[in-house]
């Protein structure tokens, strides 16, 4: 780094433990990611060793395979989904544990999750859109025609944490991602109290080109360097071509096993 | 009367899908196609085609499924897969992506059905089985939001039941969505007269289309034959 | 450019006249910017010699100095403008016609009005924001308790056009803009029906790095290369400095004056 | 009892309002300085204080003002004035700008104001004229929206009126949304129990101050003397 007026500002933790101390039981946590693109895996596995518990989940999907927010299911750490798209392939720890009764699940459409994501991150009271309107995700909801068209309103969704992964941050939390794994980390960053953020790659301020950040640092509160994250989908395509060891749990088992 | 032809195939069904997306447009066609069947009429556009494909998970510009040892899981479609980009490609958050979407600026979006009301409702995203765990991605902000929502799908579910149904059974995606219908069997439009039968399978009479159809349909009675590739 | 396969779009025009035909009488007509920073000043003057009257004008200002909206004005080509800040220093021109009754003022939070121009490009009804609740400007507005805090309901502004600065395009209609000159460009751009924009820099499909695109294509239909566009609080700097000639009118003055 | 110091000037007004903004926090402190004296505050900030401005125009990192000649006017304030940036300034548009204030996250706006009611109502965009055009620019935002809005004013208008009401004449900002009045003579701040004299001007009188003021303050027994700068 740089010795740059502005270095009083540093959002950097020493290690992922304490990337992701404090988080409490119940707390409403978002986690970045669309399938394979954008998963913090590293960040979900500190939080099953940091034990928070009974935690309330939104995701696009529900975990997938048995690493990161699988990881974090199958340890029994979370009571609720909030999320569009649970029945991925490879989610069974998911559906085993929704068909236990042990996963509670709410489905929402994924443009209006975003939107619900954003709203709660701008200051939006609730919105009025078409998408749902007329169909069971509909129920109980308020609706209004606006120029002919039938609307739902919708609620913002805020929350405690956000675990998220990008690919360059600088010290006052500036970050960009890596081709399509912004998906949802954008708005998360927005809408959740504290915005932790694993990153591979660490750079000094100014590095990150003023008109190419993408969340500004205003959003970011903790930043973790984890230069290697792993891939779920990458073990198991190696696992396809007979490379690779079976992928589980935490960041000790990873450390170790992978 | 001659007796009717084979049924189109999935990849004849999607060729047809193709020739109705607008090639060539100085402003270009912006397509979504939905997960599974939608996907393969991708095989059947040109690649100079001035068509820029959409995915939900953010990315304008999407090009051919990655080859093997190329694949980066950082770069995937809505179905999952690693596929690659074009040059002039844009990456954006899922905000965006979905402003894209329920502002009215895809084009068209090709989807799959489970049914399909005589007013363009749109079943596609749940069968409503208590064992099953519901999931519904972008499939009903695609099909509220879309400029033109095509729906790829065979005639008639694998038991004979219809897909084309005066009342949709099965959960709703949207209602009133659907622009037209490509199935193995006809092209049907949704308008506000109704099902109007744009083309029907060499062969195959009006009355043969409405017995595998549980809604009403109409044809003129030049009706053309259903277009197939020629090889 | 190069022979890449999607070069069948282009959305380029020849010339600025081209960039500007068909604008219909009673346009509402979107216009980037905030002060002199986004002004798509050539547009403006193109759309003077083009014709198009009564005019609904949506910027942040209303009009500064004597080129673009304010030229534009003083030409009696705008029936109504919908702004956030009308009282800019330099506003006379509008001024003097809002005080003589011949143009409509609608005044907007600047928040509320990026806002709704957003809800217009991204298929939003309406929304609910505290912004302005027990105002004079949220008078005879729908206003509803939302956890204890007094919302307002707003709604989508949409237009026919916009006119837009950005620094660099590509043929598809991908664009970044310079520093802080992109405001409400990116908004506008998903809120009109036709998205008009001037840029500086013409560069090839690819050239702008896919995870720098400010504004996808998707969202713009024509683009008109201006190369140098002029700056009217340059042109004042220089003329406070002695060295600069008064600035007027349309783009055939500019070209023969400035 | 001594005779009252002179009121603070313009830039000792300042001076205090910067002495209340957190420094060296290792999250950084993201203020948002109106347009007016509130832009002075900057003057009395340390560089490497840990301080992000942010300009409603999609600027955050503000640095210093440009300097002559090296103006660009593609790079100016909510003011319209050149400015500069600091490494690890970020651009964004109105949109993301404005969630940064109406969703929370600007924890200190500096605002002027024409009026400040007992409940903290805010007036301070237009004094409501036939004659004068209404301009509201982003003062609604900043006031609704920031975590806490620090108003810096003379104590009375030039006309002697007060500047603290008990209920705003002038046309609202917004509703309640005042934390603390920073004046010529007084800190007062906006309790659920009323207006909380902090600190008053040495010499002056609570009773002194409140004939100045339109509606009723409280002060501790010991309320400290306004703090002013030693040079």
């Amino acid at each position: 780094m740089n010795g740059s007026k502005i270095m009083t500002i540093d959002k950097r933790v020493a290690d992922i433990a304490a990337a992701v101390a404090g988080i409490k039981d119940g707390a409403r946590v978002m986690v970045s990611g669309f399938g394979d693109a954008g998963n913090p895996t590293e960040l979900l596995h500190a939080l099953i060793d940091q034990g928070a518990r009974d935690l309330c989940i939104i995701n696009n999907n529900a975990g997938t395979g048995r690493l990161g927010l699988a990881a974090l299911m199958n340890a029994g750490r979370v009571r609720k989904v909030i999320c569009s798209f649970p029945r991925s392939s490879h989610s069974e720890i998911f559906q085993q544990l929704h068909r236990d009764g042990k996963v509670e699940l709410c489905v929402v459409p994924q443009g209006t999750l975003a939107e619900r994501i954003r709203a709660g991150g701008a200051g939006i009271g609730g919105f009025f859109t078409p998408t749902s309107a007329g169909t069971p995700l509909a129920e109980g909801k308020e609706t209004r025609v606006i120029d002919g068209i039938e609307h739902v309103l919708e609620h913002p969704i805020h929350a405690d944490v956000a675990l998220i992964k990008a690919d360059k941050a600088d010290p006052l939390g500036n970050l960009t991602y890596r081709l399509a794994a912004r998906n949802f980390a954008p708005a998360m960053c927005m809408a959740a109290e504290l915005s932790i953020v694993q990153t591979a790659k660490i750079v000094a301020p100014g590095d990150i080109n003023a008109e190419d950040v993408v969340t500004p640092g205003i959003f970011v509160d903790r930043i973790v360097h984890v230069p290697d994250p792993i891939s779920e989908a990458e073990v198991l395509l190696q696992q396809e071509a007979g490379s690779g060891e079976a992928a589980t749990g935490t960041n000790q088992q990873q450390a170790a096993g992978l | 009367m001659t007796p009717p032809m084979t049924p189109l195939s999935r990849e004849q069904m999607a060729w047809r899908v193709a020739q109705e997306i607008p090639l060539r447009a100085s402003g270009g066609t912006y397509v979504n196609l939905g997960i599974g069947m939608p996907e393969l009429v991708a095989n059947h556009l040109p690649d100079d085609a001035g068509i820029i494909f959409h995915c939900e998970n953010g990315i304008l510009g999407m090009g051919p499924v990655a080859r093997p040892g190329e694949e980066d899981f950082d770069l995937i479609t809505a179905g999952k897969k690693p596929v690659t980009v074009v040059p002039g490609a844009a990456f954006f958050d899922s905000t965006d992506s979905f402003a894209m979407i329920r502002g009215g600026h895809i084009d068209i979006t090709v989807l799959g059905a489970f049914q399909i009301s005589r007013t363009g409702d749109l079943a596609n995203w749940s069968t409503g089985g208590a064992d099953i765990v519901p999931a519904v991605g972008g499939a009903m902000d695609l099909a509220q939001g879309a400029k033109r929502v095509f729906i790829i799908t065979n005639h008639q579910a694998r038991d004979g039941a219809p897909k084309i149904v005066e009342t949709c059974t099965y959960p709703l995606t949207g209602a009133g969505v659907v622009s037209t219908v490509f199935t193995d069997l006809a092209v049907i439009d949704v308008t506000p007269a109704g099902l109007m039968v744009r083309e029907i399978l060499d062969g195959l009479s009006l009355a043969d289309l409405q017995a595998k159809t549980g809604a009403p349909l109409t044809a003129a009675a030049d009706c053309p034959a259903l277009a197939r590739p020629q090889n």
